[in-house]
């Protein structure tokens, strides 16, 4: 349905286009994502940001097939890896992809390992179910996995129970697990809010330096702007189910076309923000899912607000290369009031 | 680990110690005349009885030699049968029961842990239904009926099949053992069988299995490694108090299929006020249910090794 | 982890059931080997009893079952009817029970009693089973043995006949100063502490059983403890006893008498009390008999066609009062009211519903043999019939003697087998809906019954009694005053004067007559309410003849027993 | 959007400004309990089992007012009566005893067989009078009743009597009749007691039948209400048939469920909660406390319960006779409690490490706030489960004890002593072990199903799923 294709430098190591998802429960059918498209290139880190509940979660989860079928129900859309859509055949079923070639993290590390497993059998599993390799074979290279993720002692380390480590080295043997296989693509679902800044920051940086040694692409999920800033090469603002804007971080950053975007910049502390001024949260609540709104899910709490915008359902305009919003603002016929929006090239 | 287990050790000596006191302080409180034979004899025979069993002693001095004789481990002479030494009917009949005991509580495991795992999968649908609903029965039917009735079958299975298939009652060869282990074994299996199936449930939804998904593992491995080897936590921690009832529990299935265990003794002893009797099976049997724990316990700490063997 | 409703589709759960089908075999695997060793590791043990055959007429065996591990083959010492029955048939005293509850020669061949003393001619080919002859000394022992107060036996009171038997008991005078004297191997001389008319039936008794010296003292206090604890001079030996499990008797070669016995073995595969599973056992054809079936599982007997029968186990059951003074119960109005209440037929027909059971109508059994016929037609006791609104008028006159207008609830003493528990419960109802006497049931073993009945602390008891040697006297003496086991303390000394008659006299004319007035007495001053005579039923294979059961001596006896092919 | 909509108009560029009303709740906000109520509802069979408890609540509080009959009262001639419609009885004169039939002289002649056995007089089930011809050669006679025909292979059931005397050529059965057919079976016998092997027959059926002053005593009228010999009455109706005395099951059932449900509810709630306290503090504290606590834990198991029964029973003053329900509430609680301590420490020291028990001691809560607000919430399917289970253990416990005169003092009835009762005539009357065995299985089908529902109710993470 978006009018634009996305044209993106690279080739696209995992390319998602119109994904919807759905729950069936006692209140109804909740949709959760309503067609969410985005693509990640090697090498690259594309961040997907929202406030929490807009379906971020599910939508990553839904690729992984780790979403309970029932309830949950994948109504539309393609995930295409290397051109295999993993959403649709059966592969996803016979694992060859999932810790294969997709390895992902979570938010809480300290409940994510098995507790009566040593961590480097958690580590080794991986390698002895998809790469084949003996016991011993398998346990050494985790050991190198864990020293790879500046875990003191790795050889110890691997030999102790989850219980002994702490959150933050929790997280790293989430790593090691995850790229044991130098996955193409690494999911990183909320992988640093259950941690504490200074542990968070190590973390990124060893994402980053993973991801330049063995040029994987990384789906970073967050609510974190912070987070984004450091690690994202593209960024994919995601509201009510769908994804309102995308593009390169600067400009999302720098030259927000949404104003959604733009409310969360402004809430935001930055070196900038005069005291006086201080924050502007956004008013209002994301829509209810059960019910969800025919026009902008953005509509309710939009200072922009515009007749169609409640009735029309707005598609993706080009704002810049690579930098697309879902906002009529950017239509040719909208008058353009807000200044600090960035003015969309008419097309 | 060694250490641990020595201090277990120790800690169970002292525990089976408090358990011959409180039971011997709790005979000599009932009342009644361990001594009452079926014809009454006159004094000097009483009087001849309570010195062949020291009853004539002070309660404190009668405390310390039998104290005594047991750490030497010698039981005492039983009241009732005056010519049979506690030891000898202890060393007959406890291996009866036991072997009863161990193949019950094998069977209620691997039924309790299967059974449990089954409904777990199947969560509200039929087969969990079906279960729970036989689980239902097997522990509100006495286990007198159940041993009964199976006794019943069995008789009739006989009969019809005109020759003997499995022996009605008696012991001695393995056949003589299966039906009434897996009758002692049923209210137990039913229990574990809940049990297992509440806390399958709990790990189902656990982060781990999640992430084990996410890491691609076959459907076997994460059920097996991951699922079942957390979930069977529970079911390892009651099996020492389960092995309790169970040895005791065998009185009414060893009536039934005329096996001679220790079960009876319990009962007829404390009921005859057979004091030696009474001390020589509950200290053993204190004892031996003390060591299980023990290994319970050490099971525990090999299976969840967050309970730290220190 | 799908919990929907489509598992086929869902892989986890798909995987979940191929693993527990897995587990599942491996389980059933390991459990079967766990099975295996055990059953190995219990085989070693050697309580392996193989399902023998009911009758086996290849090998003259046959298999029976008994209810209760006997707990003391010690004659000295013996008190339950099981270790009765088994010593029996493996010892044999001086005179032994026949067929028809007649008493026969035993070890001795010939035998002459008086009115001082007694004198016993051994046989000469009486032999122990491991080859020594039967002599005069092995029966002084054994009675020097029983009567001495170091054994502390509770039969003792058995051998106060003998002179200074009961000085001895007391531990006024030394055992050897008994007065039995072996004049010979052969020859054994007895003298009356006063005179006896039945001391033939005492001797038959199992504390009157022989017990070789030597072989005693060699057991270290361990004899009669296991299978090679004993010596053998009966029709079979011990031959193997798993206690609690099994006792196998095989025929004896050296009893004198070994033509008689025409069965080789005897074994008792089976000890339970549950008498369901030993009617399993026999439709299995694993039992050749089944004694002391309940009256409930007689439907089953009769469905499945077996041949039944019953024998009178010489128990007489009764309530009895408390005489002691200053309670309610001792006052004859009140005993008066209640015997008038009391329907034993009631009890009998409707409520324990056992063919075996009799309506009890005195103190002395029906099968009390009188002076030539039965006791009970050549001396019928006073009939009592059941008048509820003359009960009511005894229980108003009660009330008047003692003062009270109404009376306290009662402690009713009770056993725990299933007929007391029954009977008591059926007669507390009774009493509360006839007379408005409040019962309060006091349920108690064997033993603790016992123990509160001689200690008096009752109202109203439940008592059986049954007899030690085949004479009136056993009965006659119950409700004497000195009598220990008179637990009511019931004091008339009419009655006594009548015991001591029947006790001293040797006319029996005389003494039946005195037997036939402690009857009249007993009922005429309501000392017993009368319930039942109680009989065991009993099925038995066609193919066993010529086993005697009876009240007295062995209650089961299989020493003349033989097995014919065809019924 | 269909192809007309798709060039907006300037007029769809017209600023609106949009209400800024507060958030609308879309459904009222639930509080913990409230939301747990409600799923609890959703569940059927969990609301079923809510069903089950109150119908059982009724049952015995209100069933005594409802069913007027008094649980002890015993009606001898109708004992083990299986349930159904009572049949007529005719009322018959009091029983006055029977001389019987005796012949002067022995016959010289004729078969062996005592010919001629006839009734005497109508078989009623008061008494059944049968005589017969003597038969020569015989001294004395056997008789013998069975249910089925002997025939084919000579079963002739149980024997009655043995008659020694020749002349005496009668028999009175008053032997549990009932209104059956009946073979009477009349062997002649020879001087040394063998029975002759040919037999006489005849088929009974005896008229159910019962005197006035006996249905009067049996409570089947009013008071003698002007009955007179001839008439016909019905005996009271027991829906659930009668127990070994005659006694009406449903009475019972109704007077049972209150020692039963007490102590079957009860003790289970006492014991498994002290558990609870007991294995949480020892699971939470851990250490050397945690060892001591576990330590007595097995020595409470390995007391000879028995034995501690009749010290309470002694302690508590019961009398003979009296019922013995507190003692035997006490040793249940005292004694039973180490299973569920154990289970709930096993589970506390797993949760004891999780994050949020961390987060919320940062919050400064207190221990005892932190193990029973986070800690035993999370144990809470376990717990129920134990406690389902529980419920019958413990009803067997109490029929054993008042088996042996230490639990409830006859003729107050309990459930698990009925069963214990109906254990002895399983086979023959299987009513009097069916519903006491039925009326426990509900009760712990009814606490399982409660149990299952609250812990899905009551165990958030399950509260999404179906």
């Amino acid at each position: 349905m978006s009018a634009v294709a996305t044209t993106e430098p690279e080739r696209a190591v995992l390319e998602v286009t119109d994904l919807h998802v759905e729950f069936e429960t006692h209140g109804g059918i909740v949709k959760a994502v309503r067609g969410a498209s985005f693509g990640v290139a090697k090498g690259k880190t594309l961040a997907i940001v929202g406030e929490s509940g807009c379906g971020k979660s599910v939508t990553v989860q839904s690729i992984m097939g780790l979403i309970p079928m029932p309830p949950g129900r994948i109504t539309r859309g393609t995930a295409l890896l290397d051109g295999i859509d993993i959403l649709r055949s059966k592969v996803i079923d016979g694992d060859e992809i999932r810790g294969n070639r997709i390895g992902m993290i979570f938010q809480d590390p300290m409940s994510s390992l098995n507790p009566t497993m040593k961590v480097g059998d958690q580590i080794a599993e991986t390698l002895q179910v998809h790469r084949g390799y003996s016991r011993q074979r398998a346990f050494a290279r985790a050991v190198e996995l864990l020293a790879m993720t500046h875990i003191p002692e790795a050889e110890r380390r691997a030999r102790q129970y989850p219980f002994a480590f702490s959150g933050g080295m929790l997280q790293r043997a989430m790593i090691a697990t995850a790229i044991a296989c130098e996955p193409d693509v690494l999911i990183a679902d909320e992988p640093t809010t259950a941690l504490d800044v200074t542990i968070q920051a190590q973390l990124l940086d060893l994402l980053k330096e993973l991801q330049r040694k063995n040029g994987m692409a990384i789906v970073l999920i967050t609510h974190d702007l912070g987070v984004v800033a450091r690690m994202a090469d593209d960024v994919a603002v995601m509201y009510a189910g769908e994804i309102v804007e995308k593009g390169a971080a600067e400009d999302v950053f720098y030259a927000a076309a949404h104003p959604y975007t733009h409310g969360l910049r402004a809430a935001m502390p930055s070196k900038d923000t005069s005291r006086a001024a201080g924050l502007q949260p956004i008013e209002g609540a994301p829509p209810d899912l059960f019910a969800p709104p025919v026009g902008c899910g953005y509509f309710a709490r939009c200072p922009h607000a515009m007749q169609l915008c409640e009735h029309r359902h707005p598609p993706n305009f080009a704002v810049g290369s690579g930098h697309q919003a879902r906002c009529w603002l950017h239509d040719a016929a909208a008058p353009f009031t807000v200044p600090q929006l960035q003015r969309s090239a008419r097309t | 680990m060694l250490a641990f287990i020595l201090k277990r050790l120790v800690q169970g000596v002292i525990t089976v110690w408090f358990i011959a006191t409180a039971t011997f302080i709790a005979m000599h409180a009932v009342p009644g005349d361990p001594l009452r034979g079926e014809r009454l004899a006159n004094e000097r025979i009483r009087a001849n009885l309570q010195a062949r069993y020291g009853l004539d002693r002070p309660i404190l001095e009668q405390y310390t030699i039998y104290i005594g004789s047991m750490v030497r481990g010698d039981f005492g002479i039983s009241f009732t049968q005056q010519n049979r030494r506690v030891n000898d009917i202890i060393r007959e009949h406890f291996p009866v029961s036991a072997t009863l005991g161990i193949l019950a509580i094998a069977v209620a495991t691997f039924g309790g842990v299967l059974w449990g795992a089954l409904t777990a999968v199947y969560r509200n649908r039929l087969p969990d239904i079906v279960i729970m609903f036989l689980v239902i029965i097997g522990i509100s039917v006495p286990s007198f009926v159940v041993a009964a009735l199976s006794q019943l079958i069995l008789v009739s299975a006989n009969s019809l099949f005109g020759r003997s298939l499995l022996p009605v009652a008696g012991w001695g060869t393995v056949w003589h053992m299966l039906v009434p282990a897996l009758v002692l074994g049923l209210s137990t299996t039913a229990y574990l069988t809940r049990l297992m199936r509440s806390s399958m449930l709990e790990i189902t939804s656990a982060d781990f299995v999640r992430t084990a998904r996410a890491k691609g593992l076959p459907p076997t491995r994460i059920f097996l490694k991951h699922q079942l080897r957390n979930a069977i936590l529970p079911v390892i921690t009651v099996l020492g108090p389960q092995i309790a009832l169970i040895t005791t529990g065998g009185f009414v299935v060893e009536l039934v299929f005329s096996i001679p265990g220790l079960g009876r003794y319990f009962v007829d002893a404390v009921q005859q006020l057979d004091y030696t009797v009474i001390m020589g099976t509950t200290v053993f049997y204190g004892a031996f249910l003390v060591s299980m724990v023990i290994i319970v316990d050490i099971v525990y700490g090999f299976v969840d090794p967050r309970v730290s063997l220190e | 982890m799908a919990t929907g409703n489509d598992t086929q589709r869902d892989p986890l759960s798909r995987a979940a059931l191929r693993q527990l089908v897995v587990l599942g075999v491996l389980s059933v695997v390991g459990f079967a080997a766990l099975l295996s060793v055990l059953g190995w590791a219990s085989s070693l043990t050697g309580s392996g009893a193989a399902a023998l055959p009911a009758i086996d007429f290849a090998t003259g065996t046959i298999t029976t079952s008994i209810r209760d591990e006997p707990p003391n083959l010690d004659s000295t010492r013996m008190t339950d009817s099981y270790s009765i029955m088994i010593s029996a048939h493996v010892i044999e005293g001086l005179l032994r029970y026949d067929a028809n509850a007649n008493l026969e020669p035993g070890v001795a061949e010939r035998w002459d009693i008086g009115t001082s003393g007694a004198t016993f001619w051994l046989r000469e080919d009486a032999m122990w089973s491991d080859g020594k002859p039967v002599t005069a000394h092995d029966f002084v022992f054994a009675w020097r043995k029983a009567v001495d107060p170091a054994t502390a036996s509770q039969y003792a009171f058995i051998l106060y006949p003998v002179k200074n038997g009961e000085a001895i008991n007391r531990g006024e005078l030394p055992p050897e100063q008994l007065a039995v004297r072996a004049v010979s191997d052969r020859v054994l001389e007895v003298e009356f502490e006063n005179p006896i008319a039945y001391f033939d039936k005492l001797v038959a008794a199992q504390t009157y059983l022989p017990v070789r010296e030597d072989f005693y003292l060699s057991r270290q206090g361990r004899y009669a403890a296991d299978a090679d604890d004993l010596l053998y001079n009966g029709p079979f030996r011990i031959t193997r006893w798993v206690h609690g499990a099994s006792l196998r008797m095989e025929k004896n070669p050296t009893y004198w008498n070994r033509d008689a016995v025409r069965l080789n073995v005897v074994d008792i595969a089976y000890i339970t009390r549950d008498a369901v599973a030993r009617l399993n056992l026999f439709q299995d054809g694993r039992l050749v008999d089944v004694d002391y079936i309940p009256g409930e599982a007689l439907d089953q007997v009769l469905q499945q066609r077996w041949s039944v029968h019953r024998y009178n186990d010489g128990s007489i059951w009764f309530l009895q009062v408390n005489h002691r003074p200053g309670l309610v119960t001792a006052n004859y109005h009140f005993r008066r009211a209640l015997q008038l209440a009391n329907d034993p037929g009631e009890l009998v027909y409707k409520v324990l519903k056992t063919p075996s059971y009799t309506v009890a109508e005195s103190l002395f059994p029906s099968f009390i043999r009188g002076e030539n016929g039965l006791f009970r037609q050549e001396h019928p006791p006073p009939t009592v019939q059941t008048d509820l609104v003359a009960a009511r008028e005894h229980l108003e006159l009660a009330k008047r003697e003692l003062g009270i207008d109404a009376f306290p609830p009662l402690v009713f003493l009770s056993d725990d087998t299933p007929a007391a528990v029954t009977h008591s419960e059926y007669v507390q109802e009774y009493m509360r809906r006839n007379l408005g006497l409040e019962l309060r049931i006091d349920r108690q073993n064997f033993r603790q019954r016992l123990a509160k009945q001689e200690a008096g602390e009752f109202d109203i008891a439940l008592y059986g009694w049954s007899s030690d040697y085949d004479d009136p006297l056993s009965f006659g003496d119950l409700f004497a005053s000195w009598n220990l086991n008179n637990h009511g303390r019931y004091n008339n000394p009419a009655l006594d004067a009548q015991v001591r008659i029947a006790q001293q006299s040797l006319d029996t004319h005389v003494r039946f007559a005195a037997f036939a007035e402690i009857q009249r007495i007993l009922i005429e001053d309501a000392v017993i309410i009368m319930g039942y005579e109680r009989g065991v039923m009993y099925v038995e294979d066609p193919r066993l003849k010529g086993v005697a059961r009876r009240a007295q001596g062995a209650s089961t006896d299989y020493t003349r027993a033989y097995i014919t092919p065809d019924p | 959007m269909s192809a007309a909509e798709l060039q907006p108009t300037a007029a769809d560029f017209t600023k609106v400004v949009v209400a800024r009303e507060t958030h609308a709740l879309s459904r009222p906000s639930l509080s913990y309990w409230q939301d747990a109520w409600r799923c609890l509802r959703r569940n059927g069979r969990a609301v079923f089992s809510l069903w089950m408890v109150i119908a059982l609540g009724l049952f015995t509080v209100a069933g005594p007012w409802l069913w007027r009959v008094d649980p002890a009262a015993q009606d001898v001639g109708r004992i083990s009566q299986a349930p159904g419609l009572p049949a007529v009885a005719r009322v018959i004169a009091p029983y006055v005893a029977w001389p019987g039939v005796t012949v002067a002289e022995l016959p010289t002649a004729g078969s062996a067989v005592p010919s001629g056995l006839r009734l005497a007089e109508p078989a009623t089930t008061q008494a059944v009078r049968i005589a017969w011809d003597a038969a020569p050669g015989a001294a004395g006679y056997h008789v013998y009743r069975n249910l089925y025909d002997p025939a084919p292979d000579r079963a002739l059931g149980l024997p009655l009597a043995e008659i020694f005397d020749p002349h005496r050529v009668s028999f009175e059965d008053r032997f549990d009749l009932d209104p059956v057919l009946y073979w009477y079976s009349v062997v002649a016998v020879d001087r040394d007691g063998v029975e002759t092997e040919d037999y006489a027959v005849l088929v009974v059926e005896p008229l159910l039948a019962i005197s006035a002053d006996e249905a009067t005593a049996r409570g089947w009228l009013a008071d003698g209400g002007g009955v007179n010999v001839g008439d016909s009455i019905t005996p009271p109706y027991h829906p659930f048939g009668t127990d070994y005395l005659g006694r009406d099951m449903l009475a019972r059932l109704m007077h049972g469920a209150r020692v039963s449900l007490f102590i079957g509810v009860v003790a289970p709630l006492l014991f498994v909660f002290f558990g609870i306290v007991y294995g949480s503090t020892a699971g939470f504290a851990g250490g050397r406390v945690d060892q001591v606590l576990m330590r007595c834990a097995d020595f409470v198991v390995a007391l000879p319960f028995l034995l501690f029964m009749i010290l309470f029973k002694i302690a508590f003053g019961i009398g003979p006779g009296e019922s013995g329900v507190m003692p035997m509430l006490v040793a249940l609680v005292l004694l039973s409690w180490p299973s569920t301590a154990r289970l709930v420490r096993g589970q506390i020291l797993q949760i004891r490490n999780e994050g949020y028990v961390g987060a919320s001691r940062l919050l400064g809560a207190r221990t005892g706030y932190l193990v029973f607000r986070h800690m035993v919430p999370n144990t809470i399917g376990v717990i129920l489960v134990t406690l389902t289970f529980e419920v019958p253990r413990v009803i067997f416990i109490e029929a054993f004890l008042s088996f042996i005169g230490m639990g409830v003092a006859p003729p107050t009835p309990s459930w698990g002593s009925m069963s214990n009762e109906g254990i002895k005539t399983m086979l023959a009357h299987p009513h009097e072990l069916l519903f006491p065995a039925i009326f426990i299985s509900v009760t712990v089908l009814a606490f399982n199903l409660l149990g299952d529902g609250l812990r899905d109710a009551l165990d958030v993470r399950m509260r999404g799923r179906e």
